[in-house]
Order: C-alpha cells, then structure tokens, then sequence
C-alpha cells in the first residue's frame, strides 16, 4: 500500500495557502491543481511570462499565443497577467513566488536536488528548474519513494544537482520529510502514507532522517 | 507609410536581412518553443545560405519548423540555450560533435540577454551555484546585505549579439511594439540585445496609433521591420477540456 | 468587491499601513519630482510619527511637500537620492548634520532597486567610474566581451526596502497596476523590491477589467492598495507655450 | 565677438542627424531643439522615461502625469513611449541613444567632465548626468569657454568628475572641440566662432590642442 499519483499531489495541495503565488512543475506537480482545498485561492504562474494561470482551453479556442511552460495550451483568468521571461524570472530569482512544487530524480538530505540530467545521456536541458529552486521561497519536491529498487532520497546526490540545499519537504508514495535547508536540524519523517509503516520506509529509504510522527 | 520614420518598414523578410548577414555571426532568435518565433526571418536565413551561425534562442525549434531548418542544413555552429528536447537533428549533430552547446538555466539566460542589452557586463544570481552551471565562474557574498546576506552567488555576463529576431503582434512604424500574451517571452530583451534588430509583425499602424503607455517595446530598439501577416502560428502541444454537455 | 484578491484593499492610508510602519525602518517612495508620489501615504506616515526612516527616494519633495512634510518632522534619518535640489529644509538639516545622504547616478538608483527586486545581489556598470562614486567599489574589466572589452566597470549592489510606497493610476483587486505617462518612473521597480508594497491609485476596478498584456506591474508585488482618487497631484515646474492667434 | 547662447545652440543642433534618438540637458542644450536643421527628423529622449519628448503644452493644457527631467511640463507626439525609470537608463547605460548635449563646469583635453558639484557648496546630486556621459554613443558638451576669466577646457579638471574620459566634442562660445576619448590622439580644435581668431583661443584655453582649422 502507498499513494497513488493522484494522492500525493492531493498532499501536496495541502502546502497550499490561501493567496499563494505557486509554480508547478511538468508531471505529478501538474495534478497538484486538481486538489486545490476548497475556499483556498492560488494564482499560477507560467515561467514562460504569465501569472494566472486558467485550465486548458475548450477544444476549437487553443490559442498559439498563450501556453504554458510545458508548450501546452491554457487560458486566461480575470487575475492574469503577462511579462517577459525577465520580468517572468525576476519574479522568480527575485523570492516572490511562495512556493515551487516539482519532480525529482534524487533528493538528498541536506536539501540537494537532482533533476535535470544523466550522465551519458542525451541531456535536454535544465529549462527554468535551476532558476525556480534556487529563488522560490518553498520548495516542495514530489516524487516517488524509489526508482527501480533504489531509494531516490539519499545521503548524498550520485546525479549533477539542480540545486544545492534548496528543497524543504519531499512528498513520496511512502510518506513526507521535511527538510533544514540551513543544515541546522536533520531532514525528519512527519507523516506517513496510507498504510505503509515506519519500518517499511527505513528499509526503503537511504538518506539519514529522524522521525517526527 | 509617409512617416519619418516609415524607412524602418521592408517589404519582406529577405530584404530586411539584406547587408546584415555574415557567416560567424550571432544571432538571438526569440520565442518560446514555437510559441513567438519570427519564422519568416528564419526561412530567409535559410535561403541566404550563411553559416557558422551561434544562435541564443532558449529553445532550437522542432524537426523542419523555425530553428530546426537552420540545424538541417548546417548553418548553426553553436547553441546557447536553456532547453532543446524537442529536436532529433539536434541530438544527432550534437551527439556526432558538429554542434556546440551552451546550457543556461532559462532565468539566467533571460537576464544575460537583459543585461546585454542594459550595459550591465555582469550581475550576481545563486541561481546555479553548487551545480556544474557555477564551475569555474567567479563566486562571491554579500554579507552585509540584509537581502542577499547567508548565500553564495556565481557571476554570469552580458549577452549581445549582431542580429536579433524578434516577433511581435503589432508595431507602428516607428518601431513601438506591443506583445501578444504569452508570446512575449524573450522577444522584448533580445530586442534591446543586438547590434541590428529585425522584428516581424502581424499588424502594422501608423506611428501615434497605439497607446504611449501599452508600449512594450521603444522604437529605438528597432531597425527593421516588416509585416508579415501571414507568418505562421503553430501549437506545439494541443491540450483541451472537454465542454460540459 | 466580491473577488477572493479584494482582501488586498483597505479602506484608506492609515489602515493600508497599520501593523507595518517602526522606527528605522528602510522606505522606498516612487515619484520623480512630485510626478507619481503617493503623497496620501507620506502623509499617513508623518501622523503615525515614526522616526529614524531611511528613505531611498529619487527626490527628497520640496518645502512642505510629499517628503519634504517628513523632513519637516525629523522622521527621516537618512535619504539615499539622485537629485534633493528643490528642498530647504533638505540643505539646513544635511549641513547641520543631522541628515545623511546617499547619492546614487539615477541610473545607478534605479537599476539597483531592480536588482533587489530580482533577486540580483550586486552588478557592474561603467557609470561612476572615475569618479566619487567609484572610490572603494570592486572594480572588473571583462576583456573576453566583445561588447564590454576595454573599459572598467564598478560593482553597485542591489536594494531591498521594509517598505515600497507605490503610486499607480489604475489597479484591480488583484493588484494588477497601470502607471500613466512619466508618472510611471521609479513606481514599477520598488514594487517589486520591498517586503510590503502599498500603494495608492486614482482608480480601482475589478480584477479582470485591466487588459493582461497592459498590466506594468503583476499583483503579486502588491500587498495593499487604498483607492485614492482625490490624491493630489502638483506640477513643480509649469511650463507653456503660447497658442498661435 | 563669439556665439551667443542661440548660437551655440544651434552649432551643436548641426551634430544631430536623421533619425538620432537624443537627450538633451538642461540650459544651453534645451534649446538646441529651437535649431534642428530641416528634413532631420529626431527622438527626444527624458530620461524619467519617455522617449518622442513634445513643446511645452499650451496653457492650460499641462498634465501634472507629464513632465520631463528637469520637472517642466511637456506633450507627447505620435512616436512617444513611456516606460520605468530602469528601463529608461537601461536604453541609456546600454548605448543605445545617439547623442547625449550637455552643459558643463569643466571639460579637460582627455574628455573629463565635471558638472555636478563644488566642494565646500550644497551639492545637489549628479542626477542621471554620470548615466549619460557613461552610456551614451557620443557626448557633446555646450558651455562658456570662460568662468570668471579662467578657462573651462582644462589640462585637468579640478572639481569632481562626472564622468573619466567620456566627452566626444566640447562647443563653447568661442569654438569647437573634438576629443578622441581613446586618447591616441590629441585635442583638436576645428572650428571658430564667428569674429573668433585662433589666436584668441589659444590666449584663452589652458588645455593642449592642436589647430585642424
């Protein structure tokens, strides 16, 4: 037993606060918009120069002009605004939006994160991620608990990072750590899954944590 | 047309590259994906043949469409860009060593443009630092800040280049330009960036026709123009919902 | 005013700056000359009697005016300006030493209010060197930019405020801000770089009524607004021509 | 004999060409838009953010919303835009105005300026005056060859500087100046007032520079 896709982006809404600016990433991150708790209201914002963000559009109204930063068609809200990538990044860089939710391939326990490439792999490129985690004021990682048989949350990052020490909570399949950036306090475990128990995120888990449930 | 400043409008995009292209030369192409990209200023590159070309674009187009045509017949030398997964030939020629590539990350890429443009040689970001993007850049803090104090920032430069490609929805024939939605995105910054700027237009008024304030662009950026109603608009990635019955 | 952003919206300056104002604290205060200040906000703060300000500001007012009220009062401890021409009150309490004074290059001002905003700890620019401005600054040459070789630049870092006093034209409930004419100047930039940015505007509308590609500012630099459309708004210098008979 | 103020104005009004983007400083240099030669058409620029600067309004017509940088009320034009104060010095810093005309205290034969403050006086701020003469693509300088019977173009500026080499041409009531801000070459003079002798000049100017009359 564990969660599903759809139930970690459910925990994941639940970071969400009333008049947050939030960023979501490309996959699980994405669904996190489905699960926005009721009489809570958050604007998105798009890296590619919108805040604001609407649902997709209705079939027969996509509009070249206006994507998302996943090159998909969106919309518009009465609370949109558009702005360069500059101005879009300055907001970013500058520590305004609150909060980042985004996928992983490693996360350590000192908060540093690995998502963007391989080595020996064709690599794409690194988009926006360097710039959101290194500016978003919260940085929330969702992921799941392991990648073939290997724990993804570790002592130490094995990929070339995204970012040094910016991540403070990742959300898994199996449960919910939270992590110091200042490197003050150990990451800890604050909750578990549905179903699943201490033990069995121990044996799964590389990383050193303590546990806070 | 009978404006002063009516000599910025060409009548296509061939003749508005004329006497600018040069092999070697950089070029900033704007857009984002396929989303405000000058096409048509591409397909003339295409056709005048140069070469050698280092192209900042944070994207490098599609297979067949905007910077991915320059990548088929080889014009392009290098790459400075912050994302290209949507390109096969891309990854051939890169993989077999023909092409040089420059990773930025996207907010870094947009500000070095920015800056470029603002006479600014180099700024500060922790954006990248600890990560291969800060390898061998100069690192400094900025301890008594009371913003900026407790971390470790990575110095990045300026960009500038010969030509910059611009698309924007409208212009006046001063060169004034307004946006349209979310195909802002690079376009205004690589405007202010190169030593030529040619922007391609779906609307051209007179000068005084749009409002002074809803400016996006100030015509001094801008030395070519040309209305090119008909450009292409592509979606890259067609996501709908379903009305409600 | 049913819109879930109109918690943004308080009743008048008083109550759009409770909870926010302390002594020492640092202020930024939009205007160029008295265009674009947001006087009803000073004037909120000259009776809330705070003191020790740190005021970064490209004017000091004038006599009995927008700062100049709270140079009047001794709330102001030290003023980081371009230009305090225009103020009597400014010269007796700086050569009485009871004032401090910073002066920044306009340019140099307004770009680092950018830069704090945007997360930019410090940049270079050629504008000082040589001069007063420049002694004691990091000073860099970037000899590899072929748009930046052969000159020498100086380090000036980025600003960030307690507070940003803001003056718009229009804004909606969300926030979302349209300056008018040069009115606009220094507004935009110290939006974005203040914990809490309040600002005063002539109209207030709906969000959604303000068309997105001709906002200046996104709301989410906005903290509060107050709808002022009494505000008053001087001309310092009034200048004519004659009409032809 | 020299130029007078109108004079001197409209020699400087000869250095703009067709389509220059140009910002003009305060005094002598506001008038030189009284002078531009026929069939030129230039931008004015004010540096509180507006480019395509109008007349002064007629009376009745001033809008407290629009005024330029030395606070006058002025009009628009069907080229004007408006933009922030770090995008106007941006356009300025990144070289992207023509010609810069501006008043000074002294000028020195290596392109020093200085204009903004005396010791010992109240000084008042250097404005954007250090921007322009930093960023600019060429800066003119307008002033009276003499104060007080000293000259102005100097071998060395004693007052603060505005700016370190940075002065491209030097009109002043007596002639005209140009200045290689490389310093390879020498300070040339190239023009005479009308009723001016190159004797004169030269009894008058403590700078070097060579005659190109």
């Amino acid at each position: 037993m564990a969660w599903t896709r759809e139930e970690m982006a459910a925990r994941a809404a639940k970071e969400l606060k009333d008049g947050f600016y939030v960023n979501l990433g490309i996959g699980i991150p994405t669904l996190v918009s489905n699960f926005i708790p009721e009489g809570i209201s958050v604007a998105l914002q798009s890296e590619n120069g919108m805040m604001g963000m609407g649902p997709f559009p209705y079939e027969g109204e996509e509009d070249p002009d206006l994507i998302n930063a996943g090159k998909q068609t969106v919309t518009e809200l009465p609370i949109t605004s558009y702005f360069s990538s500059a101005d879009s990044f300055a907001m970013i860089r500058g520590g305004h939006i609150d909060l980042s939710i985004l996928g992983a391939m490693q996360v350590a326990q000192n908060g540093d994160l690995a998502n963007w490439m391989i080595p020996g792999k064709m690599v794409k490129g690194m988009g926006g991620a360097m710039d959101l985690v290194a500016g978003v004021k919260k940085v929330v990682v969702v992921m799941e608990h392991e990648a073939k048989g290997e724990s993804k949350l570790l002592k130490r990052c094995n990929l070339p990072l995204t970012g040094a020490g910016v991540v403070d909570m990742v959300i898994t399949d199996l449960g919910v750590f939270e992590i110091d950036r200042s490197g003050k306090n150990p990451m800890k475990l604050i909750e578990l899954a549905t179903g699943v128990t201490a033990e069995e995120i121990r044996s799964k888990t590389d990383a050193e944590y303590v546990s806070a449930l | 047309m009978g404006s002063p400043s009516s000599r910025k409008v060409y009548k296509d995009a061939k003749s508005a590259l004329a006497g600018i292209l040069k092999d070697d030369m950089v070029i900033m192409a704007g857009g984002f994906g396929l989303c405000g990209v000058a096409e048509t200023l591409v397909d003339a590159i295409k056709e005048s043949g140069v070469k050698g070309l280092t192209v900042i674009s944070n994207n490098a187009g599609v297979d067949g469409i905007h910077l991915g045509k320059l990548l088929e017949t080889r014009q392009i030398k290098k790459m400075i860009s912050s994302y290209v997964g949507e390109n096969k030939i891309f990854a051939q020629q890169y993989l077999a060593g023909e092409l040089e590539l420059e990773f930025n990350p996207q907010g870094t890429l947009a500000e070095r443009i920015r800056a470029g443009g603002a006479g600014i040689p180099a700024f500060y970001t922790a954006t990248g630092y600890g990560t291969v993007i800060g390898e061998g850049k100069d690192v400094k803090e900025f301890p008594d800040s009371p913003r900026f104090a407790g971390r470790k920032y990575i110095m990045e430069t300026g960009l500038w280049a010969d030509l910059a490609l611009v698309h924007a929805w409208k212009a006046d024939t001063e060169g004034n330009l307004v946006y349209r939605k979310t195909a802002r995105n690079f376009n205004p910054m690589m405007a202010t960036a190169a030593t030529t700027t040619v922007v391609e237009v779906e609307h051209l008024v007179e000068a005084g026709e749009i409002e002074p304030d809803q400016i996006h662009t100030p015509g001094i950026y801008v030395n070519r123009i040309v209305h090119s109603p008909d450009a292409p608009k592509r979606i890259e990635n067609r996501t709908t919902r379903p009305r409600n019955a």
